[in-house]
């Protein structure tokens, strides 16, 4: 670690330009004051700049490196999405500003509402939801609010694959419903058996992520949708995966009747060391009266919020203002630049990186979870082999990759198979880096059958060594201590 | 093709080690039905055009000078911050879970815990969630949690376990908050029951102890509150724990640079503070991104939602950091988690660490009672207008309610028209406030600014009676 | 204390430690009369004062739809330009004398060199001296001492050393830059010559025979020339050569993506390459910080100015960078130093390139031929108005001279007065071109902005004999 | 050294979204045009994002690490400078556009020439020289102008100290003088003798820097004045050192005719690797009307640029435009964020800084040029014992100080003191990090005694291993070659 800012301070000290010169607050009822300065640092304005510019330096990021996050969809970020993004009508513009001084905001929020459903084939879209997981909250929301709202009140169940996301469960269980999960077979697809077997009328509903968590296309969604509708339950789609499809294949046409699309992800809004994002929903015809509040509305040349009395069903706020307006802004900076062709693109060249990428590795020798199915736009590699015979996890494998200056694949996702790496390369990434990483990766591989030691205790050319998760949970310091 | 850097030459290698003729032919595994045509969205444009055109919408709402706050607030921000934040090692990395490739983001975050839980008299703090609202939505899950378990310990009660568990809400809190909280808690019967606030615009007490009778799981309640007022915060919490009620604070950070931390409120301290760190050094950004803030109690730790950083060793013995307590979270206790937070606002925490390390407890402290003489300054200017009247007198923070005397959306209209966003139009939220606009000085409002709204203003009231069309005194202006 | 760190215990530590009682005792070796009192200057302001301040200062003169070119342009910049330049490690870094800390600047500056070298057609680029002006002043002496060692070898002619030098500036270049020069060079006994241009707008070929007649040390001209035009820059050169002269070019960046590299003019090509490198991803900035670039060939290399750096290696054996052939320099050199260079304009090397590796050939080229392609659109558009005629017929690259009818001067004044930057008044440089303008569209200009430039130069003309004050028509807009 | 960005590309690969479409060339003559295009590089704009990212991680820098480079000033540059230069209607702002669309910017101009009479008490500044080397040609050409104007035109000689900065020499010769150098005595100052002797009808003026180069503070400056003032000469005030004096004493009270002032130093203003600076000149009433052109004139409320015919004797133009404008407007944002207690305090703890820091040095036994006298806001050591003892350098030092993360002082400046550090800490710069400094330059120094060859071989834990200057310039290989 770096030292802590809060030890690299002076009693006193500060940035003194940033100060402006208190004001009387006399007035204020002395009880109702703070009687001790809360304990912040005391650091001069270059100490600040130093320490947070360095401390940066002990990040990897997609600026820095090859990212292959599986599910993470780790591209390039535009910079001129940022520029626009942070324009002073935008950066400065209050988000309870009068409707006047609101309608350049809301034509961009509602554009983007339109490439949205014109990129999912859904009628209409809320992007009031500030990340995918929220969007899931929303969507699963809307679904209950539905069969509330023709007294179908008796269904509790919410199906996820058990290759699901974390997220999917939760957000199920978080609006009141059981998740219960369906077993994924041999070849990635969901056990459509088994899935059978568990719809029924308790079910409320069913989440997929189509391209799936495993990485693969999920070929009997149309036989799944059926199943599922039949049954009177309604589908949801987690559209982490959606860069995978887009402009290819459409959630709307596979019967999907919900779904959120993560920005931060498919739209190349930066995630920002674990934020922000934004995860807008969109919902067919049956769903869309449920859709969270607000959102933009055109009417002739001007734009107004679609406010609650014109919403009678909405499932209504998730968030103080609008959601993550930035964002949004962001993803629509990006769509435009990116137009009719670049989105087709972005599904195919994401595919093909994952499908070349996969192709070196299996050549390479690396055992691959669904050797029978194309790759989307991530595949699952295994290492349950070395595990076997050499004692080496997967994480041991990941950490090792750190010091070839690479970050490491999603590991031990999805859970069901064993010490695996998700590996989703994107479609910005060159031939060059993918080939690099295939040497890396091989490499390393190498050195787990030559000197297994080295990969155990990696990383060996980072800030730090290995960390120790278990004594981090155990011995609970979550606060600087003042020495 | 935008952003894509393959070369024809490229994609036949690729093509060819894949053993496919086309790229088309990797999407073979999708049933033709379900393929689409070409999406209905016009075709790219360049950065450069791009630019131009959000640029041109952009300049639409450029703001004049901002009275408004209501949860959002338009302080300085030093320019560090974001020429910090915009750097690419923090704004495009992904989530720390790779803690050896992630020290500087897990360090930032450790450091924003310490200063969050200094600011709100807590011991740990989260990593963020989404916003104030979904903090306090969060916070009152958690509280549930947290109660639950300490009524089955029997410290707090009668432990009756009820189809629907209640949170009391006391005084005016943000009425967004309490509505996005109402939505994402009502899936699990938690009812939210509100005290509403009496003449004095603050927590309505008589109320407050009816609702207490059958003791809730939790209270809520915003210090300032939503009209800018302190509420009898000690009074609240007292009641709340003699009742067995787990205490939740609302809270502004700036604030808690010059107000009592609710740590510190009545002798046993608030047990989690929420709330939205933008003002800590985030633009309003039209809304968000912005980030909410949750501090509790050490005791409490396991029932807090979002992700936590604990300082660790390497196998070295060095210390360093890494994500902890990830049991609670969905990726490992999935149904079970204590929140389905994912991403989260980490880019606007690392902005907020940077903004408080600037500031210090003095640079803040100094912006509060900045923030609190400049509004009433401007409260002085504007009440010195016939007909503008202060709506309630008690003590107040950098927020008031005015009483214009007339429909108040007109008049932010009005005021709007005239390039000054005025304030927010209470009617809005509460019908017997119509007449009243809540307004807001932070320290940017320089006198020329106050000089500046008291003018738009006495001319909007004046002309009150013959709508403002082309008046001989407009002319001049 | 705005920047300095120091509490008054650090203070009372630090002098003790020197053993002087109070820190103006420090100053005790400056005579008491010499020590001031307070300076008389403003007290100091925070940072969010001074922004508020200059702020308002820069809303007055921001800029609508800008058809002014005259040596600065309008060019989109992408984003990731200053993204990148802004980080501290290359805004914040000193001149890369320590090689082995400063890797990053050094290894950018040689691929910048590499990239103008191509650009250019030449061999060898400096790292940047102040701007085109100045590259100019300096490639002028640059020539004399080139010449004159040429010339001692026999190589050049007569070889006869006058007291004055002189150095024909063949066609319109920048007067500017002319001047400019003539003001840096006159106290080394060189004297500026120019041809001036005819009625086509370029050199005037006779005169510049004439000129030549007693062979200069050296030959400028300027491509495309300060109107627009293409000098007819073959025949200059081969003129320039047989008569003895070495020809220096000046160029703008971008044209040479579209235009013939001033490497291949004639057979024998220019051999001095220099011009401002603002084209290439620096905003106007009123003016500054732009750069000057500076080309040549191998032979020439110890006579550019500058620095320049060179790939080399380490004890190791592993390639790196360092800056190269210093003796050429002040530090070194002292007196005898190629230039009296210092301080450059190194963070806007950084932008240019990673500017012209965003762009690449292909994209310099689309964006050169694009302002092309909009200046002639914007000349079509322009001339339709009656009156407005193109003043000279030759092929232009991205500025046009415009004769508008009348004293230009004014034109443009109320053009500007109408948001729109119209074009440089061609009396300040030429008195002859009193009644034109010169115009310049870059790619950044679109359709919209050409014809809001036409219906305000249409209303301005039309409006030519009653000066506009409250006309109907104005009432209107 | 990283891999070139022209080893990365691939032909036709590019950053597309940076591209508008092509527009007609085919009316300009063909043999105008270029045949074959340009080698530049040809990648995509995350690969550009990613090499100039990572690139930078490869320099020191303020914002890094410790920078106590003497003479150069190295303190703290304001981020909020930085923007309020950024800001549209100064980025955006054409340099000719026209006076109404000026206003702002001059005043700005105006304001900054006000500020800088102030601090240095001249009578008149323009801010148009680029840096100090070009305020420097600008001061001696306006010498040169005056005595032309007076017909006095046999002046040949500008008298600089023999520990002048290189650029004090080069200007003059630059101007059509001759530089006469005369010898620093033994104390730091000019030898007042030999300055006597030298001083006589040829001389059109000196040079000096004060504090001088050698750290001190010139003692005898007004006599200095009162010699070459008697003798027809004109002094100029080389303002590198101003910071040292800011708020404290001022040139102009010291006898000086003109001067510059390096923005980039005392005004905060960053460096760039490299550049861009300013170099203001100051004069007094007698050389105000050389003073170059343009500068900001005020009448009334409005601004108007000062033209040549409003200056009629001015030496000019220096550049195509008016200067460095950006960096003006960082320096008066600097300026005015000081004000007038802040500037005082700038010279001031500049100077506490420099003295605690020679001090503490000369506690642990380094040996100090002037141990006599007081640091201005650098100090000069030298390492000549440890040249002769163990045939070490100040530069082998200077490269161990790397290794400790701390930005080497200035070596083998000034010339006349053997082996020796120019130390320049700043005020900006905290007592700890004065004390790590001290810390690791003695322990450097322990290492000469007891490892001197790693101390010869140094750096050891940065990119590169030192570096051969000699090959550099033998072997010339000033562009990237394809392979
Ligand atoms: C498959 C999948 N579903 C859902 C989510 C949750 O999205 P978010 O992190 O935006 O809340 C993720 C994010 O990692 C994901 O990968
Ligand atoms: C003493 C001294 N004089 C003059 C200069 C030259 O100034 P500039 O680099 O701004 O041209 C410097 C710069 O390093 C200096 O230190």
């Amino acid at each position: 670690m770096s030292t802590s800012i809060f030890d690299i301070g002076a009693p006193g000290r500060g940035a003194a330009a940033q100060r402006p010169a208190p004001g009387d607050v006399s007035d204020l009822p002395p009880e109702a004051l703070r009687r001790k300065p809360p304990r912040l640092p005391e650091v001069s304005e270059l100490q600040t700049v130093r320490h947070y510019t360095n401390l940066s330096r002990r990040n990897f990021s997609i600026d820095n490196q090859f990212y292959p996050l599986g599910s993470c969809t780790m591209k390039y970020n535009p910079r001129g999405a940022h520029r626009i993004a942070s324009l002073p009508g935008f950066a400065g513009r209050h988000p309870l500003a009068e409707l006047a001084a609101s309608q350049g905001f809301l034509a961009c929020l509602h554009e983007l509402q339109e490439v949205l459903k014109a990129a999912t084939g859904m009628a209409a879209v809320s992007a009031a939801p500030m990340a995918g997981a929220q969007g899931e909250f929303a969507g699963i929301a809307m679904i209950r609010a539905y069969h509330d709202a023709r007294g179908d009140t008796e269904r509790r169940e919410i199906i996820v694959p058990d290759a699901a996301h974390g997220t999917n469960p939760a957000s199920a269980v978080m609006c009141g419903y059981v998740a219960r999960e369906v077993p994924v077979g041999a070849d990635g697809d969901v056990d459509f058996e088994a899935l059978k077997a568990a719809v029924g009328e308790q079910t409320a509903g069913i989440m997929l992520t189509n391209p799936s968590t495993c990485g693969v296309f999920e070929r009997r969604i149309a036989d799944i949708a059926d199943v599922v509708h039949d049954a009177g339950g309604l589908l949801y789609y987690d559209g982490a995966n959606l860069n995978a499809v887009l402009g290819t294949a459409r959630p709307g046409d596979m019967g999907f009747d919900v779904l959120h699309v993560n920005l931060h992800k498919t739209f190349a809004t930066p995630h920002g060391g674990g934020g922000p994002g934004a995860g807008p929903v969109g919902a067919n015809e049956r769903l869309a009266p449920y859709l969270p509040t607000p959102m933009a509305a055109k009417e002739g040349d001007t734009y107004r919020w679609v406010e609650p009395a014109d919403a009678p069903d909405s499932i209504g706020r998730l968030s103080a203002f609008a959601g993550n307006a930035g964002i949004l802004l962001r993803a629509l900076a990006y769509a435009r630049m990116l137009g009719r062709d670049g989105m087709r693109r972005v599904g195919e060249f994401a595919t093909l990186n994952a499908n070349y990428l996969m192709e070196r590795l299996r050549q390479q020798g690396f055992e691959l979870a669904y050797p029978e199915r194309r790759a989307s736009h991530e595949f699952v590699i295994t290492f349950r082999q070395e595990a076997k015979e050499f004692g080496i996890s997967a994480m041991d494998i990941a950490k090792r990759l750190l010091d070839h200056g690479i970050h490491a694949p999603t590991t031990y996702f999805p859970l069901l198979v064993p010490e695996c790496f998700l590996i989703e390369p994107t479609e910005t990434e060159t031939k060059e880096e993918l080939d690099a990483f295939v040497t890396a990766l091989t490499q390393v591989l190498g050195e787990v059958r030559t000197d297994p030691e080295r990969v155990k205790t990696a990383p060996h050319n980072l800030p730090s060594a290995r960390l120790d998760d278990v004594k981090a949970a155990r011995d609970l310091r979550l606060v600087h201590e003042p020495d | 093709m935008p952003f894509i850097p393959h070369t024809d030459q490229d994609v036949a290698t690729m093509l060819d080690a894949i053993g496919a003729p086309a790229i088309d032919d990797l999407f073979d595994e999708i049933p033709a039905s379900l393929r689409c045509g070409p999406l209905d969205v016009p075709p790219g444009e360049s950065e450069m055009e791009v630019t131009a055109a959000l640029t041109q919408r952009a300049r639409r709402d450029e703001p004049g000078p901002c009275f408004l706050g209501a949860g959002a607030y338009d302080h300085h921000i030093p320019a560090a911050v974001w020429d910090i934040c915009s750097r690419g090692e923090y704004m495009t990395a992904y989530t720390p879970y790779q803690a050896e490739a992630s020290q500087g983001t897990l360090q930032l975050i450790h450091e924003f815990q310490t200063m969050m839980a200094a600011l709100t008299g807590m011991e740990v703090a989260n990593a963020s969630v989404y916003d104030g609202a979904s903090a306090l939505a969060e916070s009152v899950l958690m509280a549930v949690r947290a109660n639950r378990r300490s009524r089955r310990r029997g410290v707090a009660g009668a432990g009756r376990e009820t189809a629907t568990i209640r949170v009391v809400v006391a005084g005016a809190v943000h009425p967004h908050y309490v509505e996005t909280a109402r939505n994402i808690v009502q899936g699990q019967g938690i009812r939210l029951e509100a005290t509403g606030f009496d003449a004095s615009g603050t927590v309505d007490l008589a109320r407050f102890e009816t609702l207490l009778a059958e003791p809730p799981a939790a209270v809520i309640v915003q210090q300032p509150n939503c009209l800018g007022l302190l509420e009898p915060v000690n009074e609240v919490v007292a009641a709340a724990h003699a009742a067995g009620a787990l205490v939740i604070a609302v809270a502004n950070p700036i604030s808690l640079a010059l107000l009592a931390p609710p740590g510190d409120w009545h002798e046993s301290g608030a047990d989690i503070v929420c709330g939205d760190g933008q003002p800590l050094g985030i633009p309003l950004f039209s809304g968000g991104p912005y980030f909410g803030y949750i501090c509790t109690r050490r005791e409490f730790v396991r029932q807090l939602p979002g992700r936590i950083v604990g300082l660790t060793e390497d196998t070295g013995g060095q210390p360093g950091y890494a994500l902890t307590l990830q049991a609670r979270e969905q990726h490992i206790r999935r149904g079970k988690a204590t929140s389905n937070i994912c991403t989260n606002q980490g880019l606007l925490v690392t902005a907020a660490t940077v903004y408080m390390s600037l500031l210090g407890a003095a640079g803040l402290n100094a912006i509060a009672s900045r923030c609190h003489a400049t509004t009433r300054k401007l409260v002085e200017a504007l009440t010195s207008i016939d007909g503008v009247q202060q709506r309630f007198t008690g003590p107040f923070f950098h927020e008031c309610v005015l009483d214009v005397g007339r429909d108040a959306e007109g008049v932010a209209e009005q005021t709007a028209a005239a390039g000054i966003t005025g304030g927010l139009p209470l009617g809005r939220w509460y019908p017997e406030l119509a007449n009243c606009l809540l307004v807001c000085a932070t320290e940017k409002r320089s006198e020329a600014d106050i000089a500046a709204y008291r003018e738009v203003l006495c001319r909007i009231l004046i002309h009150a009676e013959r709508p403002a069309i082309g008046s001989a005194s407009e002319g001049s202006r």
